[in-house]
């Protein structure tokens, strides 16, 4: 951005775009990213939990507004289980 | 066609009213003073020089014509003749359908040896105030500490004099506040070089052709002007005479649609005796806001509009250096038979008091803080037990929610306050 | 206009009250609110002098833009030389305080000396009063501010103040004002009780001129939709900072039981969705529209019916993941009682954990706590040891020294479990996965601190052109950055450039929370730049803010480097090299810090700041931020 | 169908942007202490009330000024001060219900909501939505049902609280 000194930078043909506002043209709603593969998965409107269609994990989901849907947290026995897996698989390539 | 008699704020409110209703009906306003309508609540304003005099007007005399209103100005009514529906102008008459009595009142004169001397005056018109200030004297005595006699003092003091406020009961002010609170008030007076003098009698004037000093009970002052303040009588002779009911208070008796007792005759403003809104009891009650809305009633009437007026509210607030005194209601000090209860509270520089009977806000005081007091204001007209209020507030009962108990449409947040530090 | 305010400087020995302006010349070098502070603190104390005594000196200021229409421009900066770690003490607060100091006509107070007898200051419009505090001294934060307003006579007096730990010099104690909002860190709060100074009490009715105020109006109104639009405004609006404990308790990024595991697995009594049950309401600051305050009342347990706000983030690690707790009504009450007491929610909870893990290892006895069973879990036991701490009882006495001395006094192994960077603990996430947030706690200016440079958005995996976006303004960065947080590639510009985006934010007196902080979407330089010519008529391009950031976060080093700091300091304890973490998803499972590749990168960081390999600033590096006449006599 | 200011102090969150905007609008300054809204707080209790003028239809405010200086504008029936008349006696504060009419201490004059000639900034930076500008009808009947509402539910809260 050109910082101009002095100049009203306010109607709208004359205003530059500020690096966050760049960023945040990016925004999406409805969905989260799954907290294992940080894939952008959206679950269908208020549901209580959504298994992640990439990785498989699977999250417990909070809804702040109706379009916008949080992880309140894991779903224990799941992610548990397949990080087991996970890490056992890892152990037996390394070594 | 109506007539007014009296071009105060009853009187032409009334025929702002009517002529805001009906364009075409032929009002006359008559007055036995020159001037176009002024508001005498300025008048210390104008005294103590903060502003020119014509300030005082809220009206030119331009203003009656554009409005349609015809004016009898400088002209003394005689009499009325309610027979033939006539108002008696010396050897004129004229007819009306609707008489509108605004006559307001005059200030008291004691029968005190002295007082028509020259040098002696009262405040109520421009004319008082031209008087007094072609005569700002060396010393002035302010007699009478109501608002009008605070007011004037500090007017006066002002202007360079040196003051002197005289009040025959043990406090200043005494209808308006309790003792603790006119104390303060007090100190604030005597703190900017006004001298209070309280239990105190004027026993006479002296001077031979102009004022050179008075006589109390106490001692000898010498000074340059008087002022008369202590109070005002209401103008009912005209009413009287013309065989309409006055009362025992001495004010017109209206009804709630603001008629006398003779059809067709209605009166407004400080000629009348009214119903205190907070405690239902006959009043008078020579404040601005009252007359104003008696005005207002007065009109829908006589044009047959049913409006009724809902009872008259007492609230004095008066600016003494920059600290608000406020005051609404009744006070404590001579109601002792209605099983009062006082809270008192000082907090910094301001100071409260609630008086509440049988659980009722009655009255209330403060100095200091005036934006706190519009709400207890609703709730002492309401009439709202204390009790209820309080129990709300303990449930968490707010505002908004008050609103939905049909209580709350007044209830503000401070009265809350108040009611929760019981 | 808006820079007209004034410097008070106070000497509470000799009751002596003198006022300055503040130059142009400084404003342009140092802006306000903390960096002013820092050049204020450097210029004013003498190297090695005592916390506690009456030689250092206490600054309260409000950052240059406060009170004026940027948005939540509420902050209050405290600063003086800690008594927690000795070292730069700076400490920053919402609430309603510094605009109301502003509108008193004030915004830097320079506090040294010490009074006789407990006293507080009154500051109305320009005139400053030193009051005998013998009505308050001994009361709670609440009760002290409602005591002082009734005083008064008015309601809309705001008022700073220290809880019965500040009295107690408890060394994390805080400053308060309102309900909840804390001067947390440093230990501001036992330097104002050093200094006999309860509290400062405020209330001003000047003219703050706003140099544009038409457009100041219709750019504030652009920046509250940029940033309440915002998903994570919108969530922190609802539940507070508490959201952010389902991503990282997800994830395993949470110490709980001091530092033996990553993860809560029993949390479902503490998640914030069940905290929201008991709220009622959100609150905020001064002109923010974020309000990530919750309004609750305390649902259970003895201080049942207690009207407080927040928790915060925080407050669920101190009373709930670090001493191994799971009932909603201890993180309430906790809350609720530091908030009284005014101490840092943050280190008591990292003491009690470690006391809790010294009590499991046999280090501490039954005999040291008198009884009291300090067991992973025992929510009574937390209560009561807040109170012990705060009055300075038995065990309390010794933990309210804080992490250093404490572990001194007890001796034995004690210190090998202490959490700590420069003696002051580590907030309750476990940076072993996040080499950038670990370089951020080891590098920040006043000790383990997670708010001086903590690239949190590096947690969201975003996409490197949006990190680059981000990072390569004002000052042009080509090297690498890298989307995964367990890698070290391109950390060490994050954490530098956050570092300078903090600083700058909290000399303007913005919340952080309106900055790249945990939006990436959020205001930085470049608005910041319109919003100081707007409200101040101030012309400063995003370089020059940048450097002014530079320049202060310099003179905090060389405040630090004075008082005996060495590289050997920006370093975290072993176990974050040594110990491996445990749970969590497979990315964070079995992590630890690497030696040497976070050597590395704090020689990157040095490098950043122009700093020579023991991290004392060059002198080219001293003369381009014009720091080399320091101590210098702009005052 | 005038508009009006409706307040709703559930949603209050007491940052008082409205004050700040209300004296940049008016005066060009940042001081609350000139605005026309007041937010009132009872830090203790949690509760925070912005009042402002209700610009009510039986207006005490006129009814009680000696000068009529209290006027009522048409357009958007909002009553203003005529400044040429008022002369600051401060009878307009002292009768309001609300405590809505403010006395500015640097000007010594008397202010009160102006609605912003029609264009209110409290109402429009308030995002949460506790200041609206709508219609008067409308917003009767809606602060009567949220107020219902708001009732009923806090009445459950404290129940289960068990502080009621």
């Amino acid at each position: 951005m050109v910082w101009r000194r002095g100049r009203l930078i306010l109607s709208e043909e004359s205003r530059q775009e500020t690096t966050s506002e760049r960023t945040a043209r990016g925004r999406t709603h409805g969905a989260f990213r799954c907290l294992n593969c940080f894939e952008r998965i959206v679950p269908p409107e208020k549901a209580e939990s959504y298994k992640c269609p990439k990785c498989g994990f699977e999250w417990r989901v909070s809804w702040p507004s109706p379009t916008i849907p949080r992880i309140r947290g894991p779903v224990w026995e799941t992610n548990r289980r397949l990080t087991d897996e996970i890490m056992a698989k890892e152990k037996g390539q390394g070594k | 066609m109506v007539v007014i008699l009296g071009n105060g704020v009853a009187g032409n409110t009334a025929a702002s009213t009517i002529r805001h209703l009906d364009s075409r009906i032929e009002i006359t306003l008559i007055s036995a003073e020159t001037y176009p309508e002024y508001t005498a609540c300025a008048l210390p304003h104008y005294l103590a020089g903060e502003f020119e005099r014509q300030r005082l007007f809220l009206k030119s005399e331009e203003d009656y014509p554009a409005e349609g209103i015809k004016t009898i100005f400088g002209r003394t009514v005689s009499g009325i003749d309610p027979e033939k529906k006539q108002v008696l102008l010396g050897d004129e008459s004229l007819s009306y359908d609707k008489l509108i009595m605004a006559t307001g009142s005059r200030p008291l004169v004691p029968p005190i040896p002295g007082v028509d001397l020259e040098g002696v005056f009262s405040l109520k018109s421009p004319g008082d105030a031209d008087r007094i200030l072609e005569g700002l004297g060396q010393t002035a005595v302010v007699v009478g500490s109501g608002p009008i006699g605070v007011e004037t003092a500090i007017s006066l003091k002002k202007q360079g004099d040196q003051v002197y406020l005289i009040e025959l009961l043990e406090r200043i002010m005494p209808k308006i506040f309790d003792e603790e609170a006119a104390s303060l008030v007090a100190a604030i007076l005597e703190e900017k070089g006004i001298r209070v003098l309280t239990a105190e009698k004027l026993v006479q004037i002296n001077g031979q052709e102009r004022v050179e000093g008075i006589v109390t009970d106490k001692q000898q002052i010498e000074c340059d002007q008087v002022i008369m303040s202590v109070g005002v009588r209401s103008n009912v002779e005209l009413a009287r005479e013309a065989g309409i009911e006055v009362g025992s208070l001495g004010g017109i008796v209206v009804s709630r649609r603001m008629e006398t007792s003779l059809e067709g005759i209605f009166a407004c403003g400080d000629c009348v005796q009214s119903r205190d809104m907070a405690n239902g009891q006959e009043m008078l009650s020579p404040l601005w806001h009252n007359a104003k809305r008696q005005g207002i009633i007065a009109g829908y009437n006589c044009l047959g509009i049913d409006k009724i007026y809902p009872g008259s509210e007492s609230i004095t607030s008066l600016d003494v250096y920059g600290t608000q005194a406020v005051s609404f209601g009744s006070i404590a000090a001579g109601n002792e038979a209605e099983d009062v209860e006082v809270i008192e509270k000082y907090s910094g520089d301001n100071y409260y008091r609630l008086v509440i009977s049988k659980g009722h806000l009655i009255g209330a005081q403060s100095i200091g803080n005036a934006q706190d007091m519009g709400a207890l204001l609703y709730v002492l007209l309401k009439r709202e037990n204390l009790d209820k209020i309080k129990s709300m507030i303990e449930q968490r009962i707010t505002p908004l929610n008050l609103r939905h108990h049909r209580v709350g449409r007044y209830i503000t947040p401070s009265a809350i306050e108040a009611a929760g530090e019981r | 206009m808006a820079l007209n305010r004034k410097i008070a400087y106070i000497d509470l020995s000799s009751g002596k009250v003198e006022t300055k302006p503040i130059s142009m010349e400084m404003r342009k070098k140092y802006l306000g609110g903390r960096g002013l502070d820092a050049y204020l603190l450097y210029n004013n104390t003498k190297a090695g002098v005592d916390p506690l005594g009456p030689d250092n000196v206490c600054l309260v200021s409000a950052g240059i833009l406060v009170g004026t229409l940027a948005s939540a421009t509420a902050r209050t900066h405290i600063a003086g030389k800690s008594p927690l770690t000795g070292y730069f003490g700076s400490t920053n607060m919402g609430g309603f305080f510094a605009p109301e100091m502003r509108w008193a006509g004030f915004d830097h107070l320079v506090i040294r000396g010490k009074a006789e007898k407990p006293v507080y200051l009154w500051i109305h419009n320009g005139e400053i009063e030193i009051r005998d505090a013998k009505d308050i001294w001994g009361k709670g934060v609440r009760d002290t501010q409602s005591i002082i307003r009734e005083e008064m006579g008015d309601r809309e007096i705001k008022v700073m103040t220290i809880g019965i730990a500040g009295e107690n010099l408890v060394r994390y104690a805080n400053v308060m004002t309102e309900i909840k909002n804390s001067g947390g860190r440093t230990g501001m709060g036992a330097l104002l009780g050093s200094k006999n100074l309860k509290a400062i009490a405020v209330r001003g009715t000047l003219d703050i001129k706003i140099e544009h105020p038409v457009e100041a109006l219709e750019y504030n109104k652009q920046i509250i939709s940029q940033i309440t639009s915002a998903k994570v405004s919108q969530e922190q609006g609802r539940l507070g900072t508490l959201f952010i404990w389902g991503a990282t308790n997800s994830q395993g990024l949470v110490r709980t039981r001091n530092f033996q595991l990553n993860q809560m697995e029993d949390s479902d009594g503490i998640e914030p969705e069940t905290f929201e049950d008991s709220a009622f309401g959100m609150t905020g600051c001064f002109g923010c529209q974020v309000h990530c305050r919750a309004k609750y009342i305390i649902p259970d347990g003895d201080y049942k019916g207690t009207y407080d706000e927040g928790p915060e983030y925080t407050s669920i690690g101190a009373f709930a993941a670090e001493p191994g707790c799971t009932d909603l009504t201890t993180i309430l009450t906790g809350n609720h009682l530091v908030n009284d007491y005014g101490m840092d929610t943050l280190e008591i909870g990292s003491m009690i954990a470690w006391a809790m893990e010294l009590y499991e290892k046999g280090i501490l006895t039954d005999k040291d706590t008198d009884g009291l069973d300090l067991s992973f879990g025992n929510e009574k036991a937390v209560i009561e040891m807040i109170h012990r701490i705060a009055h300075r009882e038995g065990l309390g006495d010794i933990l309210a020294e804080g992490p250093l001395r404490a572990a001194e006094k007890i001796g034995k192994d004690s210190i090998r479990y202490q959490v700590h960077v420069k003696g002051m603990s580590n907030l309750h996430s476990d940076e072993r996965p996040t080499p950038a947030l670990a370089l951020g706690i080891a590098t920040a200016s006043r000790g383990s601190d997670h708010l001086r440079s903590r690239p949190a958005i590096d947690l969201y995996h975003l996409p490197e052109a949006v990190l680059r976006q981000i990072y390569s303004q004002p000052v042009a960065y080509e090297g690498p950055l890298t989307s995964d947080y367990t890698d070290y590639e391109g950390k060490s510009w994050q954490v530098f450039w956050q570092e300078m985006c903090y600083m700058a934010v909290d000399c303007l007196g913005i919340c952080k929370y309106h900055t790249i902080f945990l939006g990436p979407n959020f205001p930085n330089f470049e608005e910041w730049s319109k919003l100081l010519y707007y409200n101040t008529g101030l012309e400063l391009t995003p370089l020059e803010i940048w450097t002014i950031a530079e320049r202060t976060n310099d003179l905090e080093r060389m405040f630090n480097l004075r008082e005996g700091l060495a590289r050997s300091d920006d370093w975290l304890v072993d176990a974050y090299f040594d110990e491996p973490t445990k749970l969590g998803i497979p990315l964070i499972r079995d992590r630890v810090i690497d030696r040497d590749k976070f050597k590395q990168m704090i020689d990157e960081f040095y490098a950043f700041h122009g700093w020579d390999e023991q991290g004392k600033l060059k002198p080219e590096t001293l003369k381009r931020l014009g720091l080399d006449k320091e101590p210098s006599h702009l005052l | 169908m005038r508009k009006m200011l409706v307040t709703d102090y559930e949603k209050c969150t007491g940052c008082r942007l409205c004050e700040l905007v209300c004296s940049v609008k008016h005066e060009g300054v940042s001081n609350p202490a000139r605005s026309r809204i007041n937010v009132t707080k009872w830090e203790t209790k949690g509760i925070m009330v912005p009042m402002v003028c209700s610009q009510c239809e039986d207006a005490p405010c006129m009814a009680v000024c000696p000068t009529n200086a209290r006027i009522r504008e048409s357009e958007l029936g909002t009553v203003t001060v005529n400044y040429d008349r008022c002369i600051g006696c401060k009878t307009c504060v002292v009768a309001c219900p609300f405590g809505a009419i403010n006395f500015d201490p640097i000007d010594h004059k008397v202010i009160s909501c102006d609605l912003c000639e029609g264009d209110p900034q409290c109402a429009r930076f308030c995002e949460t939505g506790a200041i609206r500008y709508a219609e008067a009808s409308d917003a009767n009947k809606m602060r009567q049902r949220e107020a219902a509402e708001k009732l009923y539910e806090s009445l459950q809260k404290l129940d289960g609280a068990g502080v009621s």
